[in-house]
């Protein structure tokens, strides 16, 4: 194993890695404050994909130099618009039915509403079946460090997320609106009487994890230059297991969680004989060991039975 | 023995009968218009009588049971024998099987399993190595299934111990897809990705139920004695089910799923009545896909995927959580209803996520509610007779 | 073990527990002998709950050890716990929500936790017997009550008024004939009217059970007065008096720390 | 949700008494009875994953019953009772079931999917009707040795025998990495191309499987280029083909890229985009033009004027059914199938794919390989495109 094969796969994993900290961050934004596991939040990582194409196409056909800053610019807040609107929309029509029932009918509930998503971009999407090529969107060839080359879509993405889930602390920790959300997330009965108006509280923070998971998915149609409809479950499972190693509900252990199962899946890979083909069921693995030995994660507090 | 109520349920089955009996796609968009226009007008001119009646089908589930079986026996004959239907009908009776094991897992005991496909594919797996591989008999086989989907239902039980909720739902993905990975990488044992080819079916004392089955007035093909084993194993089932819900062990199993804590307060054993909880509802997945496997002769991985798991759940939410009937009512109605939508074959999946979410918003009791056990019906007459 | 000189029923010795920095329960010590009714008093957030729930196995102690008729039982969990004999209700309520009053009262019966799952499949009328004998008992607990609780035995839990679904908790408390019973905040909620009646509820089951001892949480003084034998207040967690209430109502520390900010 | 608009206003005009009128009317119409009509069953993908296919297919067999009919050369007007599969083993049986029980079936063919053909064909032979599988390759179709069940497309070994020669004799490979999806398809594909060019010299150095559905291969592809062989081949499909190539560029690999038929399909180029050129892959059959009847076929299809086009198999599909009808019409078989299948098995017919007879086993000996590159955007046959295989790299002609 010379230096730069380790390199390179050094850098495979921090790409892989990052986009499943974004996610998870999603996950354990909802958790975490409205102890709601969206799983149609993978839906959200498609949706943010599929825009991007979109935009990114008619984009290109209208004139707009595709590598230019404004191009990438217009993509990635259209991509947050298309994010917060699929927050809002899932919270109003999905989670919100759902206040009050066990928690069983919510995760039921947006079981459902991803199977619906999914099911009508394949149906309704042109020749939606099939994989859909993503448009181009850099123009620089790749870097080469130490004999390892490294897509400059890869930076771009490692920069994106890092700002984002900075803006993301910065909102939590010092905002008034951060405030809101941590008094939730402590005890809801008691922010109510605050005054804290829960349903805000609700429909931002889905709109917060959404964003954050529509960013997800234009970095993966990015990187990876190829886009399909059912992207989203395999995507959802890896960013609950990211969100669940790091701790439900605990921000920086989503992130840790996310570079350590990218991380975990390329090192299986490169040091497992014939283990290219256990790369997917690492995740699951993972999900498996950490919950029966340590449910809340590697950062989570351990939560104890509220009598 | 209530001639109002067999009435009504011969009436059912009338209508049941002519909507797989329509073939042209207009006359039974008509006919659905028809009945849903009959709902309506009969909810709007009586509304008090639809709950009567409700509550008299509830009252009498028994006599309720005993009739459908037997009004069950008639119908292939009523259909003459048409193997595309009797097939149908087969999944239908499979999947109410699987309904009934995940409603008393989820339903009765309140452990979400999004990997019940898992259970059904134990069976199969085991039923078809068995007889293709070591020529074991079907019927031994058959009962093995059962134990196997046992076994590996105590399996899942053993994590599932520690974690509750949302966490439990991923740890019960994570086994439904690892088993399906299993069965994939397992070449040697399971034939891999093309999966077992040509598994024998079964026989009973010498006669062979893959030749066509002639009842002297109708012959039909080998399917005519599946539809029979399967009505025959469903029947079972319901029983077997009926008896567990009713009887104390039922009982705390719904202590136990209304709150744990306080269950455990009160004496009761979580680990060990979760890991039942997981055994027996695993056993009839297991039976479904050992039957699944005889008649189909030929499993792969892929038949046992994460979206039949959630097929299964989509079904015992239609039929309303924690209710035997419901459970049997919705695993038909989503396995019978979509096949008379043929074209629209592309829709199908999209039609079980919207059944998800409509009926968790409008009708989260389902369309066949639970209804209480009445210990006290006699008695609490009496009691406030007394005291007046 | 300990030999049960006066029939000590439960004692609780230097028990503690702490949750990260904080020490919910200090050192707190006590003996009870059967029959007795001890109330347990102190400002909020005075670990009176968090003390239940170690009484009840829910948390595991720190130091400190429990007692039950003279065996160790810290640490065990809390279905051996109530198996031995201690049986509890909740200061918000626990009930079975969808299940029905009788359902309810069942869950802590003997020969419902003690069916066997093969049993029940096989048994014919087997179960039907024991279903009878079960709602025989849990009538018999449920006349304590008049008729309250008799005439709705067949709603669910949450269809229930607020004041019988407190009668509810402690009907199901009782039900499993235990040798200790955890009455945690029993009259919260309730008119000064329906305290009243509570208590006398109460009263009838010492009477119906003499050999029952009580353990009550509460911040009504005369429901406390009309009620306990022995009173023991909490502070942050320490023991800071026990004895009959005159005792306790006298003492200047007691004041300052909870009667005496009333005042 | 399923009830749209359109059916509420029928709500209004249905009655409860046309709900008990209709009850009555079963289906089924009576055939005039001038000359004896014999149907063909046919069974394809018309929805599910490869609904283009199947469709193709479809009209491809329609047109072939219209021929048939047209051509008077058979006494029977042939009817064509199609079944959808959808690409799925336990629908598949279904269809076949629905298809059996229809008494006026004398023979069916049909399949793209190799595991709904593996599906049916207990079910065909078990209840003794002929099968003649239109476009499904996997070998054991025709391998249990069925006398129902015959195929008129070659099956995939002889691609991959064909391959191995190629890359390890012709193009002097090497050293070859083998990728599979862990599909049958795929492993049985990447396995055997791996044997047969070590047959020839050649060496396999690795043998990794990836899932179906994956989208990060950067860490086995690293593997790889340490290997730095000559050749790799993957066995499995176009998407997870299409990853690759682009991961293999971005990695700047450029070593020879080879696979299975299955990748071969305009999505390929779609979405591999500017790194489909220089992607070689192998097909059973050869381009339409190149084939005998295959000027008149896509001139017919283009006059039958069908809505769909007849896609990657219409060819197979019409020579199925083409040959159906011949062998019927020729041995007056009626509606008899058990000497349908018997004039099957020994039936000789000159069509669209050439002359078609079948070997012991119903596999046909008609075999026709093409090798394909990707150039342009295009599929283009190997030996017509610009850009060769020259000594082991991918350059202009």
């Amino acid at each position: 194993m010379t230096v730069d094969v380790l390199l390179q796969q050094f850098f495979n994993a921090l790409g892989l890695g990052v986009m499943y900290a974004l996610i998870a961050v999603g996950f354990t934004l909802f958790f975490g404050v409205i102890e709601v596991v969206n799983f149609a939040h993978g839906e959200v990582f498609m949706l943010g994909a599929f825009g991007a194409m979109v935009v990114g196409t008619a984009m290109a056909g209208a004139g707009v130099e595709a590598g230019s800053v404004t191009y990438l610019l217009a993509v990635l807040a259209i991509i947050i618009i298309v994010g917060a609107l699929f927050g809002a929309a899932l919270e109003k029509f999905i989670v919100a039915p759902m206040r009050g029932a066990p928690d069983i009918m919510t995760l039921l509930i947006t079981l459902g509403a991803s199977i619906v998503v999914r099911e009508a971009v394949m149906i309704f999407f042109p020749d939606g079946r099939n994989p859909q090529p993503f448009p181009q969107m850099i123009q620089m060839d790749s870097f080469n460090i130490g004999g390892a080359l490294i897509k400059p879509e890869t930076i771009i993405c490692i920069v994106i997320s890092a700002i984002l889930i900075s803006m993301m602390y910065w909102i939590i920790e010092k905002t008034a609106l951060g405030r809101y959300i941590r008094a939730t997330a402590q005890d809801r009965q008691a922010a109510l009487m605050m005054g804290v108006n829960a349903n805000r509280v609700f429909i931002i923070t889905l709109i917060l994890g959404s964003v954050l998971g529509s960013v997800a998915g234009l970095m993966n149609g990015m990187s990876y230059g190829i886009i399909k409809f059912n992207m989203g479950f395999a995507a959802s499972i890896k960013g609950f297991a990211a969100a669940v190693v790091g701790g439900l509900g605990n921000m920086y252990g989503a992130v840790v969680g996310g570079l350590l199962l990218g991380f975990l899946e390329i090192f299986v890979v490169s040091f497992l004989p014939n283990g290219s083909s256990y790369q997917e069921l690492v995740a699951f693995l993972i999900v498996i060991l950490c919950l029966v030995f340590r449910p809340s994660g590697l950062f989570g507090e351990k939560a104890y039975d509220k009598v | 023995m209530n001639m109002k109520l067999l009435g009504a349920e011969v009436l059912l089955y009338v209508l049941f009968l002519a909507f797989i009996l329509i073939e042209n796609p207009v006359f039974v968009a008509v006919y659905i218009a028809a009945i849903v226009a009959g709902i309506f007008f009969a909810a709007k001119k009586y509304p008090e009588k639809l709950p009567v009646w409700y509550d008299l089908f509830m009252a009498n589930l028994k006599q309720v049971g005993a009739v459908a079986f037997v009004l069950g026996l008639t119908l292939p004959i009523i259909i003459d024998g048409d193997a595309y239907w009797l097939q149908v009908l087969n999944f239908a009776m499979i999947n109410a099987m699987m309904a009934l094991g995940l409603n008393f897992m989820t339903g009765r005991a309140g452990l979400i399993c999004l990997g019940y496909a898992a259970f059904e594919a134990v069976g199969a797996y085991t039923v078809g190595i068995l007889t293709l591989k070591l020529g074991v008999s079907f019927w031994i086989a058959f009962a093995l299934s059962g134990i196997a989907a046992m076994v590996f239902g105590a399996v899942l039980g053993l994590p599932a111990l520690r974690v509750k909720g949302h966490y439990l739902a991923l740890v019960t993905i994570a086994f439904g897809l690892i088993v399906q990975e299993t069965l994939l990488n397992w070449e040697s044992v399971t034939g891999g990705t093309n999966g077992l080819i040509d598994i024998p079916s079964p026989t009973l004392f010498g006669y062979d139920f893959g030749q066509m089955l002639d009842l002297g007035f109708v012959s039909m093909n080998y399917l005519g004695h599946f539809y029979y084993l399967c009505l025959l194993v469903l029947a079972l089932c319901t029983i077997f089910i009926f008896k567990l819900s009713n009887s104390f062990f039922g009982l705390i199993l719904s202590a136990m799923r209304e709150d744990q804590l306080a269950a455990q307060c009160y004496g009761i054993n979580l680990t060990n009545y979760k890991l039942y909880a997981f055994a027996i509802g695993a056993i009839f997945g297991g039976f479904a896909g050992g039957l699944y496997a005889a008649m189909i002769n030929f499993i792969a991985p892929e038949n046992f995927s994460y979206g039949l798991s959630v097929i299964v759940i989509s079904m015992i939410i239609l039929g309303g959580l924690d209710s035997i009937p419901g459970a049997i009512v919705g695993a038909f109605f989503l396995t019978i209803f979509p096949e008379k939508f043929r074209a629209f074959e592309d829709y199908r999946i999209m039609f079980y996520g919207l059944i998800i979410i409509f009926c968790l918003i409008f009708m989260r009791n389902g369309i066949l509610p639970y209804t209480r056990r009445i210990f006290m019906s006699g008695l609490e007459n009496k009691e406030a007779e007394e005291n007046g | 073990m300990a030999e049960n000189k006066e029939n000590i029923i439960i004692e609780a010795k230097d028990l503690t527990i702490r949750f990260g920095g904080v020490t919910a329960v200090n050192h707190v010590s006590f003996q009870l002998k059967a029959g007795e009714t001890l109330g347990v008093i102190g400002p909020n957030g005075s670990g009176k709950t968090t003390l239940f729930n170690l009484l009840s196995g829910i948390y595991v102690p720190t130091e400190g050890q429990i007692f039950l008729n003279g065996e160790d039982i810290s640490g065990k969990q809390s279905n051996e716990v109530f198996i031995k004999g201690i049986s509890r209700t909740f200061q918000n309520g626990r009930l079975f929500w969808n299940l029905s009053v009788l359902e309810n009262i069942m869950v802590g019966l003997k020969e419902v936790r003690e069916c066997s799952v093969l049993g029940s499949i096989i048994g014919a009328g087997k179960e039907k017997a024991q279903a009878k004998e079960a709602i025989a008992t849990c009538l018999k607990h449920m006349e304590i009550f008049d008729d309250l609780l008799i005439k709705q035995a067949d709603k669910t839990a949450k269809d229930l008024p607020y004041a019988d679904r407190r009668r509810l908790e402690i009907c199901r408390a009782v039900a499993s004939n235990p040798q200790v019973i955890l009455l945690d905040e029993p009259s919260a909620g309730m008119d000064s009217m329906e305290t009243e009646k509570l208590m006398h509820d109460l009263l009838k089951v010492k009477k119906a059970m003499p050999e029952l001892t009580v353990i009550v949480v509460e911040h009504d003084m005369d429901f406390i007065k009309g009620l306990v034998d022995k009173v023991m207040v909490l502070n942050y967690g320490e023991n800071i008096a026990f004895g009959t209430f005159d005792e306790v109502a006298g003492n200047e520390e007691v004041i300052n720390a909870y009667l005496g900010q009333e005042g | 949700m399923f009830f749209n608009s359109g059916l509420k206003k029928a709500m209004a005009v249905a009655t409860v008494a046309a709900t008990s009128a209709v009850m009555l009317t079963g289906c089924g119409g009576g055939g005039d009875k001038k000359t004896e009509v014999v149907k063909i069953g046919f069974i394809a993908p018309i929805t599910g994953n490869n609904a283009a296919l199947g469709v193709g297919m479809k009209n491809s067999a329609d047109l072939a019953i219209k021929h048939a009919n047209a051509s008077g050369k058979y006494p029977y007007k042939f009817e064509l009772v199609v079944a959808d599969d959808a690409a799925d083993p336990s629908t598949a049986v279904a269809a076949a079931n629905k298809l059996i029980t229809d008494k006026g079936i004398v023979a069916v063919g049909g399949h793209f999917n190799s595991g709904c053909a593996l599906a049916t064909a207990p079910v065909f032979h078990k209840n003794g009707m002929a099968m003649l599988v239109t476009a499904a390759i996997h070998p054991d179709i025709t391998g249990k040795g069925y006398k129902e069940i015959t195929r008129i497309i070659t099956e995939a070994k002889a691609q991959n025998v064909y391959a191995g020669e190629l890359a390890a004799k012709t193009w002097g490979v090497k050293t070859i990495c083998l990728i599979n999806d862990r599909t049958d398809y795929g492993k049985t594909n990447a396995s055997q191309f791996g044997e047969n060019a070590a047959k020839n010299g050649a060496q396999v150095l690795s043998d990794d499987g990836i899932n179906v559905g994956q989208q990060d291969f950067s860490a086995v592809l690293t593997n790889i280029k340490a290997k730095n062989p000559d050749c790799v081949y993957f066995g499995g499909m176009a998407t997870e083909a299409a990853l690759i190539k682009r991961q293999m560029a971005d990695l700047q690999m450029n070593c020879l890229f080879l696979s299975d038929s299955g990748i071969i399909s305009d999505t390929f180029n779609k979405i591999a985009g500017p790194t489909a050129e220089g992607m070689i892959a192998f097909n059973i059959g050869k381009p339409l033009e190149d084939l005998p009847g295959g000027k008149k076929f896509m001139e017919d299809y283009a006059a039958a004027k069908y809505p769909e086009p007849y896609d990657n198999l219409g060819h197979f599909a019409y020579d199925t059914v083409m040959m159906l009808c011949d062998t019927i019409g020729k041995n007056k078989v009626g509606t008899d199938r058990k000497k349908a299948i018997e004039a099957l098995r020994k039936a000789e017919y000159d069509g669209v794919l050439g002359k078609t007879s079948f070997d012991e086993n119903g596999q046909t000996k008609n075999t026709l390989i093409t090798t394909y590159i990707s150039q342009g955007g295009k599929w283009v046959a190997y030996d017509k495109a610009s850009i060769q295989v020259k000594d082991k790299k991918i350059a202009a002609k």
